[in-house]
């Protein structure tokens, strides 16, 4: 009974909230109602927490006979989602303070929240396609909320590629839907008829590149590192940690898995997946823009979950286990890059917070989404543990090495921010809301583990330093690498969107080409532009640099040494 | 050759006759007098006839021709108020050609 | 003859008492015009409401009048007329009250209302014909009750629209009369429903009959704004926005449209269409105007002539529907009857506000309206989401249906169709909705005539919500029995088990 | 049946006594007169109507007479239609020129009004071909009377030139008469009919009658003096004329067609009235497109309308009897629903130009918002003539065109079709016009509601017809030698 009626609330309390907020009488207190629409689904994945138990709501005669439900897995995004989400409408209300649009932005707010908690509760493919596209349009208001320039471009391409990700999804839907022999509408049935289905590789391209879209992979990732900066940072805080996983749990929901061995589609998930992870990680490193950097650094991350179900093709049997390390890895992501984008706010604000606390709450996360700390160190040791147990030669080694990606890009994002907070203008005043926000969503995502991490058996390392230096080795090498790259500058950077400035003067709808918005993208179409030099560092520097850079390599060497030698025993 | 068959010539001719003026002329007092020649040369037609029945005239026949006569008589007098109207109304004693078609 | 058999012709007189009476009113009577109209309307409904109850106990109220020796006039209300009758009859109630609102103040309002009236007796009749012969009566009628209104404004450009109008319509209605006469000439009166008779006709004369099918359906297909003939639509945008409304969702297009269902389903039958190959060439045609209504609209700058085109894509979804042979297409077909009508009329409506209150009708002077007039501009964003095809607006439903009834009919291709014209829908509506809400506004408004209020005066308004509210309704509990999904279903059923 | 019970001898003497008496009484008499009259004409019509309903085909002899010399009349199922149909569309039209009249000081209508009407009941109630004839020929003074009425030139020319043509065609419609008698010796049609033998002097005959007729009817290419005499007359005049004068030769010509087989005999003739009708259909539709006055539209759509009716002889064939009988009631109904709908027309019109004040198309701007029921009245006509549904026209239209199908002569639907397009386009013109918003001439006079209403009866009468198309045709079937004639 109460489950249910959670169930109800968690789509729809939202929905009533952004109505309330558009009132006179409400606009004031919109944050506040932004808070407290999380609250139902939070209190429904509480109470089922670390429970197998299924709960679900069955409308007959919603849509097409709706049927809501929350198992283990779903429970483990809405947990992260609800969280994620509360966290970044706190920062926001501090955000926006000083914001005109302000009641538009929470109006928009409230509907994509309610998007992306009712996808994750619908176990129907339509009541699911809804939500979806409901949080995808919504969400394209959060993106050119500025309306400025970029964020209008962003915004147009962030649409179009929506679009067609919505349209495969649609096929998708529709192939699936009939495989059931047009009789149900329930996703677990469709992804147990699919195999079956004689539409089915075309169906599964569709499912890979429709949700592909929002989950980043590569081809169909070109919105995310334009959307991602330009929104405002707590926007861009929930888009990378929360809305991006929609397309993770898309997949998990509908792709059959389990129910189909198909070497070719494993391997097709599994390179895209490589792909972005590194891929991502080296156009990342190029970036400009700290909001950027993190961007990509999402697309890379969500090259790993990809590699993850690649595997799942491989060996179907295994699925049971992995999804639930899967989700926690999502968990995990999501809480640390919303961390991480919160500070990329944060960063102005430096002076009103003690130096000591401001850094480790800048590399925390860094860390911990490096894999060396928190739930990082769980999500990761967990993630590889798994896949060792596929036995799938080379996965794990390159999964290990991913982290290379990650540290440089960790690295070039404190970087930058060390290079906004010297050179920028003064900074702001301090504004509790945000700080709140912000030490928070630190504190879960350092517990995460602990907290949510019930159900799986996450193994102490204080009894395996030898695990320790195994995950340790990459990371440094890494640092090495990034260091020796500070002191020899490569006078190259990617634009943000990297292939879209290509073909970019194609995507423009028919009367958006007035000269108002003609020629905007053509100050960087081209994909790689060399810049002269700025931001050299001071020979001194570069030298103890340098210095640093070789002792680090050193350490890493070492380290590498030292696991082999674990191996071999 | 008997007196049926010249009557009936003499009243086709007397139709052509007028047929020939009532479409030749244009003036409408000569196209009513045309009219009035058909109109004879039926009546002859038909007095034709009245003669077969070998000295026995038809009633019949004749009092059709009495009233075609009359009608005749009544419709050249209805015809001739409206020439007159229209002469003082025009002063011609035509229609204007322009036929309305 | 229990009371329920005089129901049909009820339905029917409601709105043609109350033309005449219009027509009889002075001008300035217009209190009292009003209350006429929607008394009519609203008389109208609860017959419809008791004609629902009497056909879902399975006995359908006939009326019977013979014209001439073995040509009957008969008024009948099995299920698929009341879909039809349903959609127009509260549609009506509507489009009255904001044509009300509409003309406030504007001349010859009694002569607009009293076509106005007219022009809904003969969708009626068109909805509740029981054989071709009515049906033709009522269609030709229509013809005749709108072209007043396409040219009431009365300038130069309505007079020509009007003439575009009628030389498109006054052809097809000649090509339908020939359909229709020739049926009858080979198998005389064959009432709706009775596809015994026409299978028997096939049997003996298949490609004569293949002919008459042909003619009926270019003769229905001008109405339905079918790819060659759509060029009065866009054309006959002049009318006022009621108009517009009521021609583009309901009477005229619809009535192609619902001609079409009645020559597949309840003449020729759909098994035999199927079988004789009828239905394939109607889904290519159908599917080529989707996209290239879509494709046209694409290019238009003019609200309402966008919406036109967006019409003549839409309303041939209908088409593809019926042309897809199952049962899933045949409720997509059905259900877009309705559904289309209800988002349409609400577009329209919106642009009329638009029009009306700030004098917008130009695509780029939308910018910034949102704030400006945000409840006129939710109910644009709720219809413009339906035709992408959103859920849960009931566009989508419609959609579904007629993707699956694709499938089961194998025409896979046809999903295809269906996505390129929701992607063109996507970019043709999209960005108009984007100007709307997110761009700042350019200047000022074009002709702000209401100053003084937030939004468009109430009686634009609310017709434009409830029939916004209507259309998420129509999606949203769909699967209830008494949504136009489960009246579409019910009437397949009764179809397909026949 | 004695003259007292039968209504058949009140519908001559009546109308011919109301003409000696509305001449011999004081003008401000002449109208309630008439009114009385109109009454008994409306009782004694819908009597016979009752009559010939229950008791079959009625044979009457006026004074006991019998034929040859008496003045032998008969009323059956044809007859009594038109009688019907007269009375109505005359007594519309009487009362509609009676406030018309008033308007405009003319008394002397009356007696002309009455003679009319005696001469057409005279000739659908005649048995014998004399009678015709001399129907014809009172009829024609009548009619050329009521032209000249309005005594302006144009109304006088057209009278002259309509009086000529008319007189021709009586002659030699007299002159078929008197070949015929001379080759049978009889002038009854029934007796005729029975001892009918196809002789020359018989073709001769029939071709001069029908000749005759044809012309007096104004089928195409004699139809030239119709349009001025139809657009020139005053309203209710020219609805007269267009609505039953036209009808009275059209009828005779039907009934020598059928009661004497010529369609059995002479089928390529028929072909060729069939040719001339779709002329006329094509010729009459085109040149009212081309007109400028609104009457005259009017005008030529009856010469067009002609045409429509004149396709009923190809599809009277001997082959195909069905075919036939649905030609002969389409044709009868296109007939009955021209009158109806052209007299309403021509009231609507003449209204709209006493409002204006000005006879062209191009002073019509913003009628149809100053008066809309008047506009509405000419629209109901106009969807009659253009044979759209629901009207009689259509129906009519429907059954030729059914007829054609079953006899196989598909041209006819051809024409039909272009037909209905052309009127359509014509009549739509008017309308245009009408919806225009030019410069806002509010110089309108105002006619009285009553004489719009009239108007408008006789248009929603002729859109009733489409409902209602079963009673006339049931009656036009009623047995009689006319239809023992029929294939």
């Amino acid at each position: 009974m109460i489950h249910s009626s959670l169930l109800l609330l968690t789509p729809i309390l939202p929905l009533i909230l952004a109505a309330l907020s558009g009132t006179p009488k409400f606009k004031a207190h919109a944050g506040k109602l932004a808070l407290i629409a999380v609250i139902p689904a939070f209190l429904l994945s509480l109470t089922h927490l670390g429970s197998n138990e299924i709960s679900w709501i069955e409308m007959p005669a919603l849509l097409m006979g709706s049927l809501w439900q929350i198992h283990p897995i779903a429970n483990t995004f809405l947990l992260f989602t609800s969280v994620l989400w509360f966290f970044s409408a706190l920062y926001a209300i501090g955000y926006l303070q000083a914001d005109k649009r302000s009641s538009r932005f929470w109006i928009l707010w409230l509907l994509t929240l309610s998007g992306n908690l009712g996808l994750l509760i619908s176990a129907d493919i339509i009541s699911f396609y809804g939500f979806f596209a409901f949080m995808t349009f919504a969400g394209y208001g959060l993106v050119i909320h500025t309306g400025k320039k970029p964020a209008l471009r962003a915004g147009r391409i962030y649409l179009v590629m929506a679009i067609i990700g919505e349209m495969l999804i649609l096929t998708a839907l529709f192939l699936g839907s009939a495989a059931t022999g047009h009789t149900s509408i329930i996703a677990q049935d469709i992804a147990s008829a699919i195999p079956e289905s004689n539409h089915l590789n075309l169906i599964l391209f569709c499912l890979f590149f429709g949700f592909g879209v929002k989950a980043g992979i590569p081809l169909m990732h070109l919105w995310l590192p334009l959307a991602h900066p330009v929104a405002p940072t707590p926007a861009s805080a929930v888009l990378s940690g929360a809305m991006i996983k929609a397309g993770l749990f898309a997949w998990i929901s509908l792709l059959p898995l389990g129910y189909l061995h198909s070497s070719a589609w494993g391997m097709m998930f599994i390179s895209f997946g490589f792909l972005a992870a590194f891929g991502a990680g080296i156009v990342g490193i190029l970036q400009q823009a700290p909001k950027a950097v993190l961007a990509y650094s999402s697309i890379s991350q969500m090259g790993l979950m990809t590699v993850t179900l690649g595997c799942l093709f491989l060996k179907p049997d295994m699925t049971p286990i992995m999804l639930p390390l899967l989700a926690f890895f999502a968990l995990h992501h999501a809480l640390v890059k919303g961390a991480l984008f919160l500070s990329v706010g944060i960063n102005a604000q430096y002076k009103s917070i003690p130096p000591l606390l401001f850094q480790i709450g800048l590399f925390v996360p860094a860390l911990s989404l490096i894999g060396l700390m928190g739930s990082g160190l769980q999500g990761k040791l967990l993630l590889k543990e798994g896949l060792y147990a596929l036995q799938i030669p080379g996965i794990v080694t390159l999964v290990t090495f991913s982290a290379l990606a990650t540290t440089g890009l960790m690295f070039r994002f404190l970087w930058l921010l060390k290079g906004e907070r010297e050179h920028s203008q003064p900074a702001t005043q301090a504004d509790s809301y945000m700080q709140m926000a912000w030490a928070g969503l630190l504190v879960v995502g350092l517990l995460a583990t602990s907290l949510f991490g019930t159900g799986l058996e996450s193994k102490n390392l204080i009894h395996y330093p030898m695990e320790y230096i195994g995950m340790l080795w990459v990371p440094v090498i890494g640092l090495a690498c990034a260091l020796w790259f500070v002191a020899h500058p490569l006078n190259v950077s990617i634009p943000q969107g990297d292939l879209v400035v290509l073909f970019e003067h194609r995507l423009r709808f028919p009367e958006q080409s007035n000269p108002t918005q003609a020629n905007e993208s053509t100050d960087n179409v081209a994909l790689v532009d060399w810049k002269d030099k700025d931001q050299q560092p001071s020979p001194s520097a570069s030298i103890e640099i340098f210095s640093r850079s070789h002792v680090a390599a050193l350490l890493g060497v070492l380290l590498l040494v030292a696991n082999l030698i674990v191996w071999l025993y | 050759m008997d007196t049926n068959l010249i009557f009936t010539l003499g009243g086709i001719g007397l139709c052509g006759l007028g047929l020939f003026g009532f479409i030749y002329h244009c003036h409408l007092l000569r196209r009513l007098i045309a009219f009035n020649l058909i109109g004879n040369g039926t009546f002859l037609i038909m007095v034709g006839f009245a003669q077969r029945g070998q000295g026995v005239t038809d009633h019949v026949i004749q009092a059709l021709v009495l009233t075609g006569i009359v009608v005749a008589v009544s419709a050249t007098a209805l015809a001739l108020v409206l020439i007159r109207r229209w002469f003082h109304l025009k002063g011609s004693t035509q229609l204007p050609e322009d036929d309305a078609s | 003859m229990n009371w329920t058999d005089s129901l049909p012709l009820a339905v029917l007189m409601t709105s043609f008492l109350a033309a005449t009476i219009i027509f009889m009113l002075p001008e300035q009577k217009h209190i009292l015009r009003s209350t006429i109209n929607l008394g009519a309307a609203c008389i109208k409904i609860i017959l419809i409401i008791f004609l629902i109850q009497a056909v879902l106990q399975q006995n359908y109220p006939e009326v019977r009048l013979e014209v001439l020796p073995g040509l009957d006039l008969i008024l009948r209300a099995d299920s698929l007329a009341i879909l039809f009758a349903g959609l127009s009859s509260v549609l009506w109630l509507f489009t009255t009250l904001y044509a009300i609102g509409y003309l406030e103040n504007s001349p010859n309002r009694s002569r607009f209302f009293g076509y106005f009236s007219l022009c809904v007796a003969s969708t009626m009749g068109i909805s509740l014909a029981g054989n071709l012969f009515t049906f033709l009566i009522f269609y030709e009628l229509l013809t005749l009750s709108t072209y007043p209104l396409v040219v009431h404004r009365g300038n130069t450009a309505s007079i020509k629209a009007g003439r575009t109008y009628l030389i498109y319509t006054l052809t097809g209605g000649v090509v339908l009369l020939l359909g229709v006469a020739s049926l009858y000439a080979l198998g005389g009166d064959i009432a709706f429903g009775d596809i015994e008779r026409t299978a028997a006709l096939v049997g003996t004369w298949p490609e004569l009959m293949t002919i008459i099918f042909i003619l009926l359906i270019a003769g229905l297909g001008v109405k339905a704004a079918i790819f060659p003939f759509h060029g009065w639509l866009p054309t006959a945008m002049v009318a006022p926005a009621p108009v517009s409304a009521l021609l583009h969702a309901v009477a005229v297009v619809k009535a192609g449209a619902f001609g079409i269902v009645r020559v597949v389903y309840d003449i020729y039958g759909i098994e035999l269409s199927w079988q004789q190959g009828l239905l394939y060439p109607i889904a290519i045609i159908a599917s080529f105007t989707i996209l290239y209504g879509s494709w046209r609209a694409l290019q238009q700058i003019d609200i309402k002539k966008r919406l036109a085109f967006s019409t003549v894509s839409q309303v041939s979804y209908i088409l593809l529907g019926i042309s897809l042979f199952g049962p899933l297409g045949t409720i997509g077909g059905l259900v877009h009857l309705l559904h289309q009508g209800l988002m349409k009329v609400t577009l329209f409506f919106c642009a009329g506000n638009y029009a009306e209150t700030l004098g917008i009708h130009k695509i780029h002077e939308l910018d910034g309206v949102g704030q400006r007039m945000p409840f006129t501009s939710i109910a644009f964003t709720v219809g413009a989401m339906g035709m992408i095809g959103l859920p849960p607006v009931a566009g989508f439903i419609s959609k579904w249906y007629l993707g699956m009834g694709a499938l089961e009919a194998n025409m896979g291709w046809v999903i295809f169709i269906l996505i390129g014209s929701s992607l063109l829908n996507a970019a043709y509506f999209l960005p108009v909705l984007k100007r709307i809400w997110f761009n700042p506004q350019q200047g000022s408004w074009p002709h702000e005539r209401v100053s003084n209020c937030r939004d468009a005066i109430p009686l634009l308004l609310i017709p434009a919500l409830v029939t916004a509210s209507l259309s998420i309704a129509a999606g949203l509990f769909a699967s209830s029995i008494l949504s136009p999904l489960g009246w579409a279903e019910l009437i397949t059923l009764r179809e397909y088990l026949r | 049946m004695n003259m007292i019970l039968s209504p058949i001898p009140w519908l001559l003497v009546i109308p011919l006594a109301g003409a000696v008496l509305t001449m011999l009484i004081p003008l401000n008499w002449r109208s309630p007169a008439s009114m009385f009259g109109l009454l008994t004409q409306l009782l004694a019509s819908l009597l016979l109507g009752y009559q010939v309903s229950q008791y079959g085909t009625q044979i009457y002899a006026m004074a006991d007479w019998q034929a040859p010399l008496g003045i032998a009349l008969r009323a059956d199922g044809l007859a009594t239609l038109f009688i019907l149909m007269s009375s109505l569309v005359a007594t519309a039209c009487a009362l509609y020129a009676h406030l018309y009249l008033n308007l405009t000081k003319r008394g002397h209508f009356w007696p002309l009004l009455w003679f009319l009407w005696a001469s057409l009941n005279g000739i659908w109630l005649a048995a014998d071909t004399f009678n015709l004839y001399v129907g014809l020929e009172l009829l024609t003074f009548a009619a050329v009377g009521l032209v000249a009425f309005a005594s302006d030139e144009r109304s006088l020319e057209a009278s002259i030139r309509y009086l000529y043509a008319a007189l021709l065609g009586s002659m030699a419609y007299l002159l078929g008469v008197a070949l015929l008698y001379g080759a049978q010796g009889t002038l009854a049609m029934d007796s005729l009919a029975e001892t009918w033998h196809w002789g020359p002097t018989n073709q001769v005959a029939i071709t001069l009658i029908l000749g005759g007729l044809l012309l007096k009817t104004a089928v195409f290419p004699m139809h030239t003096w119709l349009p001025p005499a139809h657009g020139g007359a005053l309203t209710p005049v020219s609805a007269l004329l267009s609505a039953l004068v036209i009808k009275a030769s059209f009828y005779i010509l039907l009934r020598f067609w059928v009661e004497f087989e010529v369609y059995r005999h002479l089928p390529s003739l028929s072909q060729l009235l069939g040719v001339l009708g779709a002329g006329a259909i094509i010729w009459g539709g085109w040149m009212a497109l081309k007109q400028t006055h609104l009457k005259m539209v009017v005008a030529y759509s009856t010469v067009a309308q002609i045409g429509y009716i004149s396709l009923m002889f190809p599809l009277l064939t001997a082959e195909n009897s069905e075919a036939s009988l649905m030609a002969y009631h389409g044709g009868i109904l296109m007939l009955l629903a021209h009158a109806f709908a052209k007299a309403g027309m021509f009231l609507a019109a003449g209204n709209l130009i006493y409002c204006t004040g000005k006879p062209d198309l191009a002073s019509l701007a913003g009628m149809s918002r100053y008066r809309p029921l008047n506009i509405f009245a000419f629209g109901l006509a106009g969807v009659s003539l253009m044979g759209l549904p629901p009207s009689g026209g259509f129906n009519a239209k429907w059954l030729l065109l059914q007829s054609s199908f079953l006899s196989g002569q598909w041209w006819w639907i051809v024409v039909l079709l272009i037909g209905s397009l052309l009127s359509a386009a014509y009549i739509f013109r008017v309308f245009a016009y009408t919806y225009q918003e030019t410069e806002a001439t509010d110089s309108f006079r105002r006619p009285p509601i009553t004489i719009e209403l009239i108007a408008l009866c006789l248009s929603v009468a002729s859109i009733l017809l489409g409902f209602l198309s079963i009673w006339p045709v049931n009656v036009v079937s009623l047995p009689g030698p006319f239809m023992e004639a029929m294939p």
